[in-house]
């Protein structure tokens, strides 16, 4: 039932602007995958080229091995729910589920039914005679949802589908949209700019910039792996240390061929620290394969269930160390301004190339 | 209401700035007074006849035929011309509302200059254009479609042709406002769903442009019964309007009493219209 | 750009697509051709005198002292009517955007209602007021104010009274949507800066509803150099504005070429004051 | 220079809508206190009143021991910071920051020297002679802030000032804000939704809700100890369990002492568990005070910096347990499904009373 989507060689300029710059990737069929990146990068386009609204300037775009690149977008069959959700404000909201039924001829009977299974999956049969004015933003969405599956597309497109919702209600939604994904097993192409939203839902994530994809991994290789300074920037907290500083200054007990392993293409290589993952070195830890750097705490920052200690290098560089809010933990804290030394396992730290990112 | 710390001081400074802001009430009810006084005048003074209070304006209009025949006359203007001016500023609006926007801005300017032009130009460019030996005449039996001149100036036909060209912009204004605050993704979403450009115009575009289309028409319709220029100019005295029975009744008859109960009844159609449009409108939104 | 696979079907597929919406084009450029056309002709007419393409109209403007009367009296009236219209208009405008959203509403409909009211009722309702014996006078007298009736009908200053009454809702409506989009949270925080209120309305409520102000001065005045009926009526053969004279070059003298120049006259100067207004407030935006 | 506040009393009805319900507080001088609440809680309408754009029905507001509640706003000499930063669209940068000096009768040299002055502090004085629709939302933001400093005021209000800005930005303002107000040593009144912006900027964070204030603290004493499961609910994340449940199923090596002090005035006690502060319990501690509950893990959701686990209780109930994301930590974190033994430490429980909340 999912479909599998194969895109390769897509590219869109607007003017001098390349929005697709020779994109490919295949989805598998049933697959959650997610576009990420920040705005500009081209993740909005390529989903659009996909539902048939922008038309790129070359390239090929296959479902299930049919090419559609020039098919008009009321063709694909493809489901799809927009960041504001489109729904039709002259239409209530079994007659806005009902929709795409009617356009295919489905009978009234069999539609109210379907109407209403649609409705039922994301719990909002009681609404069906409302008016979409008189919903909120949240009843809103799953009515999107509804609408997008009830015509059982093979595909679903999401263009930022819970960027409106406060936060309390858009983390529900995201397991809730994720659970529904795997009970009716379809193709999901997921565009957000919100790393933990991806991080959560998605089975890959492709990370986009500059109308490339930098990287396309399952979410734990995107940020335990990134492929790049600017995606380990995107994606969770990071300081950046210099590799010549981490092997200068530091008591770097590790293995050579790791050294050899990830310094080795890379021309300029820099330390991807993560707050999370680094600990103190209490002595305890005498491990090899870790590395170990002294500093001194400026500032503990206390975030309710994280504490936050910003731990300047010797070599004046400043990275973060989060830990949570034990009480255990927040006794044995380092203090402002008390000296500390910090290790990071060899499976902790990953090495990209140094790069000037834009802020 | 419980007394609390301060809430005599607090109070009587709410007071007082309440004064302060019913002070700016006056100029909304002056201005507002000014523009209804001369109306109210016109009613009452249509209520008198030889000094005392009588319905008898009203009971001629309603005796006399001929005044039956301009009734009728003014309304069906009214509706052929508002009919066309939809015909005609739908597709322009839509299309204008589709232009990239410097072309929008320029077609809209366009449009705009012979609207805010004296109408009686615009008549009169009109005069030109349809009468015997004018150029539409003209053109037309050169081209061979007639052999003899038509008809156009001095008749209802002139007539509704001058006042749909001068409605048209008004029209296209108001209708593009609401076509163009429609949602384009509402368009896609229908796209996305399965429907082809017509039925998805059909079915989302249209509807969404329909309070557009019918402030429009309604806006047009009232203007329209209070036309008196062109049709005493294009309508070559084939055309009776209520506002050139208006104007007859004080120039040629001095009868300022029936002049008034005329423009009071132009004025209760002109009501009835604007209210039925806020009921139609306001209910939808 | 470098071909690549797809990309010749895929600019089929475009080309086709633009082709069709050109097609949309058709309806715009027809209503911007009808909308303009007239105007066109008028203009060619009027440089045509005894057949032959000639300035003769124009040149005739320019040496009769009467056509330079009239252009003066037509500009001065506008001058005189968008000024009173701004005094009036400002504050009404400004008060009723402050009224609660229900009280807002129906001060602007009784604003309404006269505004779509035909011309020609509103400019008789006046001349019922200001004639000799009209309501005004007699109250003047009743009231001590004046021992004999005031000219205030058949005069300059009657009919820029009725020219006023029309303008007004024109102005008010369009300075109201400006007034009511300026945020209230900049008043707020003038006040939280430390100015007076008075201070806050000429420092940031003031400049901020220029533009309306500007755009709704400019529209009244445009439409304003435009009036017939109400000089007519109102000025009883005292007050001749360029469209009277229109008229009667037509009707009395049939001379159609100098009615089209002075139109011509007329729709350049309009087009020239929509153009600044364009400039000057485009440039605020 | 700074001022402290008294509040006393407060009360705002709306029709039958009660905003302000007889509030009390005291800021004191160069402190920062943060309002936090949900929509419709009061908290807007007290910074407000503060202002001067709400009147009170009844109360006293005294500055330094003056009561200003009758004051008109412009003269009550106190700065703002408005939520979409209301800076003079008419007006450029220096001119908008100039307008208090200007209605303060300041001569231009010294309000040119002040512009200057005040636009450094937030590092925006290369942007002086730019018009407002020039400017990103940071830099009006930044030049909204210099607006309500330039005049010198003792106390400044800020209304959800960063709601604004995207996340990066946020996080990045909250610690200048932060540390311009250390600098100036104002007292600054803050209204917010965010909860990890109060814990983080915070001297004190009042609680409010319907119209009171629920609790009034420090941010680690709001967090750690929660006076209510509305104020456990709205700040972090919370798992409850109800007491008797613990208590039966529980093997629950609690003081006894620690109990009867908790407990002892509660009607219908529940437990508040944080995600952050539960334990696997491995066996090796084997401390006193502590409670341990058996479960299985139901699911495992890997967030990038952060692992979760949904755990179902013996008694049905589920709650989360949340990881930092070190390799040694997942490489013995528990996987979906396997049985599961968790450890919580007396101080990292706390115990507040049941209540309906709602949704």
């Amino acid at each position: 039932m999912p479909s599998s989507i194969e895109i390769s060689d897509l590219t869109k300029r607007y003017g001098q602007f390349v929005s697709l710059d020779n994109v490919s990737l295949s989805v598998s069929a049933g697959e959650f995958l997610t576009l990420l990146g920040p705005s500009g990068s081209g993740k909005t386009t390529l989903l659009m080229s996909i539902a048939g609204f922008t038309r790129p300037d070359a390239g090929s775009i296959r479902i299930d091995n049919k090419e559609i690149v020039a098919l008009p977008p009321h063709k694909r069959n493809i489901g799809m729910v927009f960041q504001n959700y489109a729904l039709f404000p002259h239409m209530t909201v079994a007659e806005n589920v009902g929709y795409p039924l009617k356009l295919r001829g489905v009978g009234k009977a069999e539609r109210d039914q379907r109407i209403t299974a649609a409705l039922a999956a994301v719990q909002m049969d009681r609404f069906a005679s409302r008016n979409v004015a008189q919903l909120s933003g949240g009843q809103r969405q799953r009515v999107a949802v509804a609408r997008a599956i009830v015509f059982e597309p093979n595909i679903i497109l999401m263009d930022e589908p819970l960027s409106a919702l406060d936060k309390k209600l858009r983390e529900e939604m995201q397991v809730e949209l994720k659970h529904l994904q795997v009970r009716l097993g379809r193709t999901v192409v997921y565009v957000t700019h919100d790393q933990k939203e991806a991080l959560t839902m998605s089975d890959r994530i492709a990370v986009m910039r500059a109308g490339k994809i930098e990287q396309i991994a399952t979410p734990k290789d995107i940020y335990e792996a990134p492929a790049s300074k600017f995606v380990a920037d995107f994606i969770g907290d990071s300081d950046f240390v210099p590799a010549s500083v981490v092997l200068s200054t530091g008591d770097h007990a590790l293995a050579r061929n790791f050294l050899q392993a990830k310094l080795g293409s890379l021309r300029d290589p820099i330390f991807v620290l993560r707050p999370e993952k680094i600990e103190i070195d209490t002595g305890a830890d005498v491990s090899h394969g870790a590395l170990r750097l002294s500093g001194t705490v400026q500032e503990v920052l206390y975030q309710g269930n994280a504490l936050v200690a910003y731990i300047a290098l010797e070599s004046g560089q400043v990275i973060r160390l989060q830990r949570g809010t034990r009480t255990s933990i927040m006794e044995s804290f380092p203090q402002a301004g008390s000296p500390v030394r910090i290790l990071v396992h060899e499976k902790d730290i990953c090495i990209v190339e140094q790069e000037e990112l834009a802020r | 209401m419980t007394a609390g710390v301060n809430s005599a001081i607090l109070a009587s400074v709410d007071a007082s700035e309440k004064r302060q802001s019913h002070l700016l009430l006056f100029p909304a009810i002056a201005v507002v007074s000014l523009a209804i006084a001369p109306f109210l005048w016109l009613g009452a003074l249509s209520f008198v006849a030889d000094g005392q209070i009588s319905l008898e304006h009203y009971a001629r209009m309603l005796a006399n035929p001929s005044y039956i025949t301009t009734f009728v006359t003014t309304l069906q203007m009214s509706a052929v011309v508002t009919a066309f001016v939809v015909l005609l500023g739908f597709p322009a609006a839509y299309a204008i509302s589709l232009l990239p926007h410097r072309l929008a801005t320029a077609a809209l300017t366009l449009v705009a200059i012979p609207f805010w032009t004296s109408l009686l130009v615009r008549t009169y460019a009109w005069m030109v254009l349809l009468q015997r030996n004018g150029l539409i005449n003209t053109w037309a039996i050169e081209l061979g479609l007639v052999e003899r001149p038509m008809r156009l100036a001095n008749s209802f036909l002139g007539t509704s042709i001058g006042m749909i060209h001068i409605m048209l912009p008004l029209f296209i204004f108001t209708l593009y406002g609401t076509v163009k605050a429609i949602d384009r993704t509402l368009l896609r979403a229908a796209a996305n769903l399965g429907a082809s450009p017509i039925r998805t115009f059909m079915t989302v575009f249209l509807p969404l442009s329909l309070p557009g289309v019918v402030t429009g028409a309604m806006l047009t319709f009232i203007i329209c019964l209070g036309f008196y220029v062109t049709p005493q100019l294009l309508g070559g005295g084939n055309v009776t309007t209520i506002p050139m029975r208006v104007q007859q009744n004080i120039l040629i008859y001095s009868d300022w009493g029936a002049a008034s109960a005329l423009g009071v009844v132009l004025i209760v159609i002109v009501a009835l219209v604007m209210l039925t449009l806020r009921a139609v409108v306001g209910k939808r939104g």
